[in-house]
Formats: structure tokens, C-alpha cells, sequence
């Protein structure tokens, strides 16, 4: 027979207001098996915890319910608060009265019956509850990094600094990211490559960051503590260990006319190429798509067409058929950082949520750019040598108009959020034209002005007072060329006034969005994402940067629109936390994991071929003698996660999920 | 069936197999044989009386016929699929087998049945049964038959007990399921039902009641059908077995009808291919979730 | 209290995504029927078809079973599993004679407390009309035995 | 008074039409609802329901006196104790009609063991509530051998009243005080008879030829013979299902469960078992005495025509047939019982 407590939370007025929390006390204190229940104001607070601690003691109990909040709110505190009791702590379970019940009805007599409900279902369960032990597993202690920009960068370099070796994978050639495409930065106008180059520079020679540039993760496996990861080395078709950067093969390529990725297709490079001067590595990377060779090659063409970067070679390190390979590294925690990218206004677009902008002519219309394509125009190392030149005639343009949430805040576009950046880079744009044009005039179209942050609403300020530009409150309704201009058909909210001028270029502020692919990239590292594809935190305000994957943590804008500074602070963030798992040699975990019951497992091993984790594996079973008895599954204790599919599906139920396990299960059901 | 006597006894004179498991006659029709000695081989019959699937014999589970050592078995077309299944499951090794395949013709349902097959008596899984021969096996023995066009239409009874509406469905199988009195039969002879403790009678807790009271029936029985998606042979043997007379058999059809336009299996005497539940595929239909 | 039928509803939930969906919408004061009892549980994998069976013996007029989109399984895959087995238990049971209306799956994320409220509202509107399941087997005397007296 | 009555067709029809009127239960053999052919002891609501030809019920007699599943009693536990509420021991007054002579027999056999150290409450309960008219078989095949077992198609054991069809209705047996009771009720339709007058030729002889032994041989061979290579040969067919002894008339086996309804709620139910799934005898600990199929198989044909003989004076077999019918491996109680003679002959000479 249980002695069981039963804690009532009234949670202030949060749920005494629409549940009569004495009642519901009252009530559970009738089951059988329950030997103390009461209602109190709080049950989170020090005297709440004492009145449970006490009740344990004196009343001798196996098992505590408290009626309260959501377990994913307090369940941790209690059962620490069990703990410190002498209770274990698996013999604590919640009872959700706040979420699922008092916030969410009216009828104080329905609520009460339902709160009645939840709270037997949970007194039932926890009949059958067992203690259970912490389950301590060993740690890797190295980490990945995802993403090679300013956040996959700080936390590289955070982690290696805590003594902890790093892998750093980067898709692209280089590491750098956006950071290293943008001219100055707001809001202190300093150069961006100024400040990120040393950075980048300190990743590449730092002793205990190894930097995986051109390469992809293909498959994570494990679980914290201990991952393999598997990652694609995609081919550069240059050796890195001969190559020494001395850009001859650059020189020398016969095709210079490819739009350059780096310079957001306003400037050109050739099929060898490294994106930028100051990339790290500072290995060029044949693009086979643009190479002469490699598509005379995919053509079947049997004569050699091109091969001029190997001929001026001096260090035979081009290797025209080098594959794409693959390293398998063991980590103990991974960090995500892969970033963003911008949201394109055509027609055709990677969501079914998302729609282009037919009214400003789906990306079609000459001079219409977006930010980052003004940043290249921008910058001293871009196409233009930092002159701000229209793409289209090369000329000096007089009149830019900026718009403001492109797709952000938009629903019918698809995106409801705020890109977060866009207020202070279109005031930063505003700027560094005007200082480079000085009798430019910039217009402004935003809908609010949001500048929270230290110095931001100061930069906007000085962009409107000091370099005069022009905000008008409104959107812009159409787009269209006229002659040797742009005409924006926009409308001034505060003035009430319709406008339509005559740009010599136009800049979007289009909305940032995750990178491509992370929808994969999330599926194999089993964390979830948003509707938009931005990864989920496993808390928004009290776990910002961990995931609901033990071991698996966010940097930067693969989780929300960033800025520098929170990207670094982010990376910072999930630096701290991997170190602080990496402190310890062994690892806590709960033991909610699944076990198998020897006499009556059959060995048929639906369970081996269910598991997500491969967490089953064969084990035989032989007599005194040796002889084989049978072959049955065994539960890895390290690799299972406690999801209990193996559970659902065994079908003589020989497998139990401890924490749920059947019988748990069938009490709550019995108590309906 | 000189040439099945014959394999048989070389098998054992070989010393390849310790017994062979096949059919014999019985006052009452066919039944399983289990022969250890060469001169006993004379026994082993086969023909359309011959229903019984063998492979049931070959669960791990039957101590006293392990002790009979290596067995070569008779199986049939159908029953080779639960041979498969065994395999598969990992309860039986390929190579600790010989498997005698028989040329079938299709059986009737129960062993005493007519000497003659036809239309009328044919089992209705064998109406358009296109797999006479076993693959699986390491012998074949017999000469090809040609079966009769069987009458019985399992598809139609099931559109039939499709059309009636929710409330009449739930009560014809209340009543045909009231019949049950939890002998487990069905269960016994299922080469498929092979679990060292059978979810049925496991006690802590009670998931399906053990009483054979309509409420313990229904969990039992589509529990049971469920627990064989996928994986039932259609044998027929639980039909057969049921002395209620109860038409267990549509429930494993329907299922079998499931996961068929679901999943696009069919029960198969490979082994290695693998059932449709235990698998996914990222574009599974899902049109009942909303 | 009105003269409504109430329908005891249980919901069978992950603990990752719908039951996360259900405390966003208590945390959104989303005004949802008060007849759904939700049962936590790891993982969509994790709910068994006896969950449900036993769940109509003890007298459930109506089920909802929920949990992560697919792609989003906190547990990569048990979702997936979970489909299949819900698919074909689905369709037996709607032979077996149990009105699928009476039974709900849906996948509710963690951000859809909205929609968690719909999946509530609607399976509660369902099954009301359906009325109480009096109707699923009972353990009911023995049809051939001797009636006891009165 | 001399105890043969006869009663025509039409009036024996008046007859149960009129218990019920008169609310009396009347149980007969019937046509399956949903089952074609089948054949089952169920409560009838008119006399044209009956059917008294052809093949015996699927199921004994047995399942209307002690019914697959019954409840005990149910439980309610509160705070700190616990309540029982007991199930009714009386039942109402059941007329049976048209029960096999296998069937009635069965009846008075397990009478004996349900009667042996303490009265079972709810089997004489019922027994008491049911007055049985068998009906001479009008059928056998070829695994009948009531004659084997000491009983013939004819056999009057365990009725109240024994009925014999004859031309145009029944003649009627009056064997028992609560077959006089009946009587009662029809007096005005029957009239007294002699004997038996153009009875339907017996099947005795037919039975016989199934079968012919003596079942105190038979005993006294299982005396001798607990380990006999007969016991492993034969269980090798057997799956170990409980088929023969849920269609067997006298097995009466009881497994008792408890079932939940709910927190602290529920029901003690006593269900048939039966001794050939492994199941029957496990032990919690995992072991089991019965370790295999064998051991299992002996044991029921042991406790059938040893072990009960032993201490009840008579097998616990009234030779149905059921067993044999029902079973899905060929097992056969006739090969087996010969079997065993033919051995005991062999060992005697």
C-alpha cells in the first residue's frame, strides 16, 4: 500500500481563480494509497517546498504528487525538493493544473472536476513508480562547431581557448561568413573585414582548432557526450596540404567571367578561385561548374580542354580528380551556427509560405539590389573599389531609396517576424552614401524604426540629422522602371500623402532567413525547428541558446534574426555551456531509458529495427553450461534516449521505459 | 508421392535430418507426422487434405521437438512464407533446416474434409493463390497442379461488413467475438505467434483481460490481428483452429488489405525483405491526421 | 452546468511537442472544452494501440493521440513509426465497428497552442454528437448461462 | 404410477411455449446467430428455434451450469478498507431441453468433484435452478464413444427427463422428483405410455465400432506407466491450446483473476483453463513443473482416466467426441485410448 502526498498549488490566483484547489486537495486525499493532501498559496516558494519536505518526513511518504504549474515549468525543482527530503527524486510527478486546466477554462466547475481528473491520473501513476539512479555516461570532451562565420568563429575560438579542441566545419571555402562581406559595420562604422580578419586569422592558427573548410556534416550519430559525426570533405580539386596560396592558378585561369558569390553577383572571378584575398585557408577551390575541364569532362569530351592552373602549378597541388571524402570525428557536444540568408523577392522561392514580389517586378528590375549587394558596392574591396556605381550603367546615382521589411513583418509574404538588422544597416547604408555621394540624396520607406540597442537609436538619429535622409513612414506599392529610372509608387502615412519618386537605384532591406538545407541539418541533429526554419531553443528566455538535443546548442541567426554582437554573445553563450559540460569527465543522465525483461523477451528484435538510436543490441543468453538458451535484446544504457517506441511496438511488452512503463501508463488510464 | 517417401528416407539414411516433419493419415483426414525412422517414411502423405502449416512446429518455444534434433520439414507454398517469417524474425536459422517444398494445388479447410477437392470446398486463401511452389525450398518434390476455380470470395465478405454502418459493425463482431472462450487456439497454431509470454497473458499489468467476456475478447482479438500486420502468412490455421467457428480470418485479410494498399506489401516468402511495420518512409499517407 | 452531454475525452501526447503545444496555449489563455485529460508521454512511439483500447474499457467515449510533425520527432523517428501503426489500427478498428470520429490524431507542435485548442474544440464537438460509447463491448453476463434470480 | 408418458409434436411445442409464458428459461440447442450451421446451447424464445437433429452443440452443456466466465464477487476499496459485494447464488428456474446424453451425464460426473470438500455455491446454484430433458442421440460420427466410457446414446444419466423421439412426438422418461415437478406443468398434454414404442433404431452399435475398451484396463495401465515413450510420441502434434478441454463437457478447470474497472474497483471472475498451455502450471519464479508438452499432455489424459477414477470411482469422460472434432493437430482420443489398449493387451498376455 502507498503513503502518498498530494500538493495542491493555488499558484497565487493563477490557479485557485477557476479551480477550487481545496476540492481537488480533498478529493485526491480520498484515493487509497494517499496519506496527506493539501493546498497551499505556492508550492514553488521556500515555505511551499519546506511544507513538502516536512510532509515527506513526518508522513513517511514513497511518493509525492504535486498539483501545479507544467512539469517543463517546476518539475526539476520539486524534485529536488524531494531529493533534499530523502525522497527519490522519480517518486515526484507533476500534475499540470496551470497550463492545462485553470488557464484555459472558464467554468470553475468543469475546471475543477478536470483539475480532480488530472490530478488521479497522476496519483495512480505514481503508485508504480520506481526509484530510479542517475546514470552517469563518459564525455568527448571536443566539440564541433557548425558554421564558420563570426558566431562559429567566437565560439571556435571561446572553446579553444577553455582548452578544449575544436572542429570547425564551414561549408564555402573559407571561413568568414556574411561578416567578412560587409563594409563597415553599425554602430560604430567600423570595417568589418578589419575586425574579422584577425579572428579569422586566429582560427586558422590556433592548436587546437581543426578547420574543416569546403566541407558538410553528412550524418550525426550518438548523443551527448558522444557523437560521431560524419563529414563530407567535398572535393576542391586542390591538394591542401601542397597548395600555398600564391594565386598563380587564379592568374592564369582563361575564365574570369563567373559572377562572383562573394560579391553578391556585382563582380566577377574566375573557375579557380578563392572568394575573397584574405580567405582562410587561403586555398583556391576549382567551381567544376564553370571550369572548362570539368565540363568538358561531364560532356564526355575526351581531349583535355583547359588544365592552365595545374601547368602553372608550382607545387602540383591541383588534382583534378580528387573525390570527395569523408572523416569521421567522435565530439561531446556540437555547435550549431550556420547562419542566414537573404530573402530573395522572385518568383519562385524554397517555401511554399513564402511568395515573391510581383509589384516590384520579382527581382527583374535594373538597380533594384538588396542590402547586402549595397554593402559590396559599399566596400573598399568590392567591385566598385567602395564607389557606389549602379550595377546596371556604371553611373553615380543621385537618388537611392531604401525600403524597409522586405517579406519581414509581412504575412502575406509569408514572413511575420522582424528581421531584427534592418532598421540599422539601412540607416548605416544611408550613411556610407552619403559620405561617399555627397550631394546624394537617400529616402527612406520603413513602417517602424526599431533601434533598440546600446548607440542604435543615436545612429539612426545622426543618419536623419547628420546625412539627411529622408524616412518616410509607408510602404512602397510598385516598382517600375521608367527610362533611365526607377519609379517608386509609395505612399506617406504621416503626411497622408501619396509619393512617387524618381530612384537612380533602389535598396531592399529583404527579410533574413535560415540558410538552405537546415531543415536536413536539424532532422540529423534531431532538433526542431520553426515554420521559417529557424531551430528551437529549448527555452526562449531561461535556455536561449541550448537545444531540446541534450549536447546540441545555437549561435547566431540559425536560431533568429541577429545582429554581430548578439551572434558573438550567443557564441559566447554556447562556448560557456560546452565547456561546462566538457568540466566533467562523466556525464549525469536521467535513467528514464528502456530495459528488457530476459525471461520473457523472444528475441524477435522489432524493437532493433525501431529504435532511432540503435541503442538495441543482441545479447545470448547460455546456461551453466554454456549452452545457448536464446538470443535477446539488450537496451545500451549510454545510446537509448527514452523515447519507448521499442515499448509500443515489442509485442509480448518485454521491454519497460522506465518512467513510463506500462504499468504506470495503465494506472492513469484506469483512473479515467 | 513415392518421391517425397523416397527423399525422406535419404534425408534420414543420410543422417542430413533426425526427423522429418510432414503429413500422414489419420481416421479423420491428414495430420502432422513426425517421423524418425527410415522405415517409417512410407507414412508420409501428401495431398489437398494436408491444411495444417507446419512451420508452427518450428518455434524455438516447442522444447520436446527441438529435442528431436535437425528437422527437414514439408511446407507448402504458403506455409514457406511462414518459414520466412521465422527466419526473419530471428527464431529460426536458414541452414538448421532442409525444407521439402510440395507442388500444391490448393487444400481444402479442414483435414477430414471431401476427397475431392473443388470449387465448392476449396479454402477460400487458396482462390487465387498464384504461388504453387515453394522458393524457399531446398527440395521440391510432386507434380505441378492445376487448382480449381474456388468460389469463396474473402473480398466480398469484407465489402459486405464494409457497407453496414459503425453501430451494426461493432455489434457483429460483439456477438461474433462473444463466441470466444479464450482456448488460444488461434494462437497455438500460428507459425507467426511464437512470444515466450503471449501480451495476452501477461498479468502486470492487464492490457488484455484474460476473462472471455466480450470486453477481454475484442481487445484480444484486434490486438492479435494488429500484432500479425504485416506478418501473418495466411495460413488459415487460426480460422481452422477456432472451435467457436469464429471468422478470424477476415480480420487478418482486412489487415493484410492495409497494409497492402498502404504499403504496398504483400506477404512474402523472402526473408529478407522486411514487413511494413518496424519500417517508414518519409511520405507515409497520413490522411487520418489532422 | 448545462444538460450537454460532457464526453470524457482522454489525449495520449508527447512530451516534446503537443504537450509543449498544450502549455503554450494555457500560457496564451486559450479557452478550450474542459473535456480532454491528457496522459503524458515520451514520444508519439512510445503510445501503444492497447493505450487506446483500454482507454474505451474504462469507459472513454473519445481519444485524441498527438504529437511532432513529422521531420520534428525530438526522437528522430517514432512518429514515423507511430504513423504506421496508427494507420493500420485506424482502419481496423473503423471495421471492428468503432466510429473513428471517436478516435482524433493530429501533430501539434511546440508554437501551436492555437492549433492544439482546435484539435481540442473540434474532437470534443465530434464526439458529443456521437454521444456517451455504450456501445463498446462490456464484460456482460455470458450469453448461454443460467440468469441469476431478479 | 408408472413414469413413461408420451407427448405429440405439437403439444411438446405447447409445452415450452407455455414455461415461456410462464417466465421458466428454457435452454435448448439452437442455430448460431452468426454461424451457419453451428449449433449452440442458448435461452430460446420460441419453440420453433429448437433444433434437435444433426451434429451436438459446439460446446457442452456444461457452459449453461458453470459459464467460461463468472464473476465471484466485485471490490470497492475505499481509504482504509475494503468492501465486497457478493454475486447472487440463486438463480432463476431453467429448463433445458433436448440435452445430449453426453452433456447430461457430464453433469452428474463433475457433480462429484464440485461437491468434494466444499459445495461449489454457484455450480449447484444453477444445478439446482435447471431441470434437464435429454433427448436419445439422434446422431453420432466418428468420434463418438459414449459406450466406451460406460455411457450409450440412450443413456438417461444426469435428466430429469429422458425423451426418445418416436413417430408424431416424444416419449418421455420421468427419471427424478424434479422431473415430476415438470410433469406438473403438462399434464393435461401427455398420457401415460407402456415402453418404448417405434423408438429410433439405437446407435449403440455404430459407437461401439469406434471404439471398445475397458476403462479399468486403461487405468490400470496408467498405474504403470508415467513415463512411456506413448506419452512423447503423441504430444509432439499437440500446440497446447485449451480447445479440448473448453469443448469437453466434464473438464472443468477454473483460473481465478481479478479485473480492474477503475481506481480500487473491480471484479474476482473465475475463467475456464485449461492443463495443456504451458501457462496452467508456471510458476512466478519462471519455473514450471509441466516443463513440456509431454508432461502436459499425460497430465490431461492422466487426470481423465486415472487420477479421477481414483478418487471419484468413474472417468471424467462421457465420450462426446468433442475433443477429437475440435482439435486442430489431429489429436485423437480414440487412436490414443486404443492405443493404450492394444498396450495393456500386449503387456497382459
Amino acid at each position: 500500500m502507498s503513503r502518498i502526498g498530494v500538493f495542491i498549488c493555488h499558484c497565487g490566483e493563477n490557479i485557485g481563480r477557476t479551480v477550487d484547489c481545496a476540492r481537488v486537495a480533498q478529493s485526491l486525499g480520498d484515493l487509497p494509497g494517499v496519506v496527506h493532501s493539501v493546498d497551499y498559496k505556492y508550492m514553488c516558494s521556500d515555505p511551499g517546498q519546506v511544507l513538502i519536505k516536512q510532509a515527506i518526513q513526518e508522513k513517511n511518504l514513497d511518493g509525492i504528487v504535486v498539483g501545479a504549474c507544467s512539469p517543463h515549468m517546476h518539475e526539476k525543482t520539486f524534485r529536488k525538493a524531494a531529493a533534499s527530503a530523502g525522497l527519490n527524486p522519480f517518486l515526484c510527478e507533476m500534475a499540470n493544473l496551470r497550463e492545462h486546466c485553470s488557464w484555459i477554462h472558464e467554468d470553475r466547475e468543469l475546471a475543477t472536476e478536470k483539475a480532480i481528473a488530472l490530478g488521479r491520473f497522476i496519483v495512480e501513476k505514481i503508485k508504480y513508480n520506481r526509484p530510479l539512479s542517475t546514470i552517469y555516461i563518459p564525455v568527448e570532451r571536443r566539440a564541433l562547431v557548425i558554421g564558420g562565420g563570426i558566431a562559429g568563429i567566437q565560439a571556435a575560438l571561446d572553446i579553444a581557448d577553455g582548452g578544449r579542441d575544436v572542429i570547425l566545419v564551414e561549408k564555402e571555402s573559407s571561413i568568414g561568413g556574411h561578416m567578412s562581406q560587409l563594409s563597415e559595420t553599425f554602430p560604430t562604422l567600423d570595417c568589418s573585414q578589419c575586425i574579422l580578419t584577425p579572428r579569422m586569422v586566429e582560427v586558422a592558427q590556433h592548436p587546437r582548432i581543426k578547420l574543416l573548410a569546403y566541407s558538410e556534416v553528412e550524418s550525426v550519430d550518438g548523443y551527448i557526450g558522444n557523437f560521431q559525426v560524419k563529414i563530407r570533405r567535398k572535393a576542391r580539386s586542390v591538394d591542401e596540404t601542397k597548395c600555398n596560396g600564391c594565386g598563380e592558378c587564379q592568374k592564369n585561369c582563361p575564365n574570369k567571367k563567373i559572377p562572383s558569390e562573394f560579391d553578391q553577383g556585382l563582380g566577377t572571378r574566375t573557375a579557380i578561385y578563392v572568394p575573397f584575398p584574405q580567405a582562410v585557408p587561403n586555398i583556391p577551390v576549382i567551381d567544376r561548374a564553370s571550369c572548362a575541364l570539368f565540363r568538358g569532362r561531364a560532356k564526355g569530351v575526351k581531349k583535355v580542354v583547359c588544365g592552365k592552373c595545374a601547368e602553372v602549378c608550382g607545387r602540383n597541388a591541383v588534382d583534378f580528380d580528387q573525390q570527395d571524402s569523408f572523416v569521421t570525428e567522435k565530439v561531446g557536444a556540437i555547435v550549431v551556427a550556420t547562419g542566414y540568408q537573404l530573402y530573395s523577392i522572385g518568383k519562385s522561392q524554397e517555401l511554399d509560405i513564402l511568395r515573391g514580389y510581383g509589384e516590384y517586378g520579382y527581382g527583374t528590375i535594373p538597380d533594384v539590389i538588396d542590402g547586402l549587394q549595397f554593402e559590396r558596392l559599399a566596400s573598399a574591396s568590392g567591385p566598385t573599389g567602395g564607389k557606389i556605381l549602379r550595377p546596371s550603367d556604371g553611373k553615380e546615382p543621385k537618388k537611392i531609396v531604401f525600403l524597409q521589411c522586405i517579406g519581414s513583418r509581412d504575412p502575406a509574404k509569408g514572413i511575420e517576424y522582424c528581421s531584427k538588422i534592418c532598421c540599422m544597416y539601412v540607416a548605416k547604408h544611408t550613411m556610407l552614401y552619403h559620405h561617399k555621394v555627397h550631394d546624394g540624396k537617400a529616402v527612406v520607406f520603413y513602417m517602424d524604426i526599431r533601434a533598440g540597442g546600446k548607440g542604435y537609436d543615436e545612429f539612426v538619429r545622426r543618419a536623419i540629422e547628420e546625412s539627411h535622409a529622408l524616412y518616410l513612414r509607408g510602404r512602397v506599392s510598385r516598382l517600375s522602371r521608367d527610362g533611365d529610372v526607377i519609379r517608386v509608387q509609395g505612399f506617406d502615412t504621416l503626411s497622408g500623402e501619396p509619393v512617387v519618386i524618381n530612384a537612380d537605384m533602389v535598396v531592399l532591406a529583404t527579410a533574413m532567413r535560415p540558410q538552405p538545407g537546415i531543415a536536413a541539418l536539424a532532422q540529423k541533429l534531431s532538433v526542431s525547428y520553426d515554420q521559417h526554419g529557424f531551430l528551437n531553443e529549448a527555452h526562449p528566455k531561461l535556455r536561449p541558446v541550448e537545444t531540446n538535443t541534450a549536447g546540441v546548442f545555437l549561435a547566431g541567426a540559425c536560431q533568429s534574426p541577429r545582429d554581430i554582437p548578439d551572434s558573438v554573445a550567443m557564441a559566447s553563450a554556447t562556448a560557456s555551456k560546452v565547456l561546462g559540460l566538457f568540466s566533467k569527465e562523466l556525464l549525469e543522465r536521467e535513467p528514464l531509458i528502456a530495459r528488457v525483461d530476459r525471461m520473457t523477451c523472444t528475441g524477435c528484435f522489432h524493437c532493433e529495427r525501431v529504435c532511432p538510436y540503435g541503442a538495441v543490441e543482441r545479447k545470448t543468453l547460455t546456461d551453466s553450461k554454456g549452452r545457448i538458451i536464446k538470443v535477446i535484446a539488450e537496451v545500451n544504457q549510454g545510446v537509448c534516449q527514452g523515447c519507448g517506441t521499442c515499448q509500443a511496438t515489442c509485442p509480448s511488452k518485454s521491454v519497460e521505459l522506465d518512467g513510463f512503463t506500462d504499468e504506470q501508463i495503465y494506472a492513469a488510464v484506469n483512473a479515467i | 508421392m513415392q518421391e517425397l517417401r523416397d527423399l525422406a528416407k535419404k534425408l534420414l539414411l543420410d543422417k542430413q535430418v533426425n526427423a522429418i516433419l510432414g503429413y500422414e493419415w489419420d481416421r479423420r483426414g491428414a495430420r502432422p507426422a513426425f517421423i524418425t525412422e527410415a522405415g517409417d517414411c512410407d507414412r508420409l502423405v501428401f495431398d489437398h487434405r494436408c491444411v495444417q502449416n507446419l512451420a508452427a512446429y518450428l518455434s524455438p518455444r516447442r522444447a520436446n521437438i527441438a529435442q528431436l534434433g535437425r528437422l527437414a520439414v514439408v511446407i507448402k507454398a504458403c506455409d514457406a512464407r511462414a518459414v520466412a517469417g521465422l527466419i526473419r524474425e530471428n527464431q529460426l536459422k536458414r541452414e538448421d533446416l532442409v525444407l521439402i517444398g510440395v507442388r500444391c494445388g490448393g487444400v481444402v479447410v479442414n483435414p477430414s474434409d471431401s476427397e475431392q477437392l473443388n470449387a465448392e470446398n476449396i479454402a477460400p486463401r487458396c482462390v487465387g493463390c498464384e504461388q504453387r511452389e515453394p522458393t524457399l525450398a531446398d527440395h521440391l518434390v510432386g507434380e505441378t497442379q492445376s487448382a480449381p476455380v474456388g468460389k469463396a470470395n474473402r473480398d466480398l465478405r469484407l465489402s459486405e461488413i464494409e457497407k453496414l454502418n459503425p453501430e451494426e459493425r461493432l455489434s457483429l463482431w460483439t456477438s461474433l467475438l462473444s463466441q470466444c472462450t479464450r482456448c488460444y487456439a488461434c494462437r497455438q497454431v500460428c507459425p507467426m505467434c511464437f512470444c515466450e509470454r503471449c501480451i495476452a497473458d501477461k498479468t502486470q499489468p492487464a492490457w488484455i483481460e484474460s476473462s472471455p467476456h466480450s470486453r477481454g475478447n475484442f481487445s484480444w482479438h484486434l490486438t492479435r490481428a494488429l500484432h500479425l500486420a504485416g506478418r501473418c502468412v495466411d495460413c488459415g490455421e487460426c480460422e481452422r483452429a477456432c472451435p467457436a467457428g469464429i471468422p478470424l480470418g477476415l480480420l487478418n485479410h482486412k489487415v493484410a488489405r492495409i497494409v497492402a494498399s498502404r504499403y504496398g506489401y504483400a506477404v512474402s516468402d523472402d526473408p529478407s525483405r522486411e514487413t511494413p511495420i518496424g519500417s517508414y518512409r518519409l511520405d507515409d499517407e497520413q490522411e487520418f491526421i489532422a | 452546468m448545462s444538460d450537454l452531454f460532457e464526453p470524457n475525452i482522454v489525449a495520449f501526447v508527447c512530451n516534446w511537442c503537443t504537450y509543449t503545444g498544450a502549455d503554450l496555449a494555457g500560457t496564451s489563455r486559450l479557452t478550450m472544452a474542459p473535456n480532454v485529460r491528457i496522459i503524458r508521454l515520451p514520444c508519439t512511439g512510445r503510445i501503444d494501440t492497447l493505450f487506446i483500447l483500454k482507454a474505451f474499457e474504462r469507459g472513454a467515449d473519445g481519444v485524441i493521440v498527438s504529437g511532432c510533425h513529422p521531420a520534428d520527432c525530438h526522437y528522430t523517428a517514432g512518429n514515423y513509426h507511430a504513423r504506421r501503426r496508427f494507420a493500420v489500427f485506424r482502419e481496423l478498428m473503423e471495421f471492428a465497428g468503432i466510429d473513428p470520429q471517436r478516435v482524433t490524431f493530429s501533430w501539434v507542435s511546440a508554437s501551436e497552442g492555437g492549433k492544439w485548442a482546435e484539435v481540442v474544440n473540434n474532437a470534443t464537438e465530434q464526439v458529443r454528437r456521437l454521444g456517451p460509447f455504450q456501445k463498446y463491448p462490456s464484460p456482460a453476463a455470458h450469453a448461454g448461462e443460467i440468469a441469476c434470480k431478479s | 404410477m408408472n413414469n413413461r408418458r408420451m407427448l405429440n409434436k405439437t403439444d411438446f411445442e405447447d409445452f415450452v411455449d407455455s414455461l415461456l409464458r410462464a417466465g421458466i428459461t428454457v435452454i435448448a440447442p439452437v442455430r448460431r446467430e452468426q454461424g451457419g450451421e453451428k449449433v449452440e446451447y442458448r435461452p430460446i424464445h420460441s419453440p420453433a428455434e429448437i433444433v434437435l437433429s444433426g451434429q451436438p452443440p459446439v460446446r457442452p452443456l456444461k457452459e449453461v451450469v458453470f459459464p467460461p466466465t463468472e464473476p465471484l464477487f466485485n471490490w470497492k476499496q475505499t481509504k482504509a478498507s475494503v468492501q465486497i459485494e457478493e454475486v447472487p447464488t440463486e438463480f432463476k428456474e431453467t429448463v433445458v431441453v433436448g440435452a445430449r446424453p453426453c452433456d447430461a451425464a457430464a453433469l452428474e460426473i463433475v457433480d462429484k468433484v464440485m461437491g468434494w470438500d466444499y459445495r461449489d455455491e454457484l455450480w449447484f446454484g444453477r444445478r439446482q435452478a435447471v431441470t434437464v430433458l435429454s433427448l436419445a442421440c439422434p446422431q453420432s460420427d466418428d468420434s463418438c464413444f459414449c459406450t466406451a466410457v460406460g455411457l450409450s446414446p440412450e443413456s438417461t444419466r444426469g435428466a430429469d427427463w429422458f425423451m426418445s423421439s418416436v413417430d408424431g412426438g416424444f416419449e418421455i422418461e420421468i427419471l427424478t422428483p424434479k422431473g415430476e415437478k415438470l410433469l406438473e406443468r403438462c399434464k393435461d398434454r401427455c398420457r401415460e405410455t407402456k415402453g418404448r414404442t417405434n423408438a429410433m433404431p439405437s446407435l449403440d452399435a455404430k459407437v461401439r465400432a469406434n471404439l471398445n475398451i475397458d476403462p479399468g484396463k486403461v487405468r490400470e495401465w496408467l498405474e504403470k506407466h508415467f513415463d512411456d515413450p506413448l506419452w512423447s510420441d503423441v504430444a509432439l502434434r499437440c500446440h497446447g491450446c485449451g480447445a479440448c478441454a473448453f469443448v469437453c463437457p466434464t473438464c472443468h478447470c477454473f483460473d481465478i483473476v481479478d479485473e480492474l474497472d477503475g481506481i480500487g474497483r473491480g471484479q474476482r471472475r473465475r475463467n475456464w483453463d485449461a492443463c495443456q498451455p504451458a501457462l496452467f502450471t508456471l510458476h512466478g519464479s519462471g519455473h514450471n513443473p509441466r516443463k513440456d508438452q509431454t508432461a502436459r499432455f499425460r497430465q490431461r489424459i492422466m487426470h481423465k482416466f486415472n487420477i479421477y477414477p481414483a478418487r471419484f470411482g468413474e472417468v471424467l469422460c462421457t465420450g462426446c467426441g468433442r475433443c477429437i472434432r475440435a482439435c486442430a493437430a489431429g489429436m485423437d482420443l480414440i487412436s490414443i485410448l486404443s492405443e493404450i489398449d492394444r498396450k495393456s493387451a500386449e503387456e497382459g498376455a
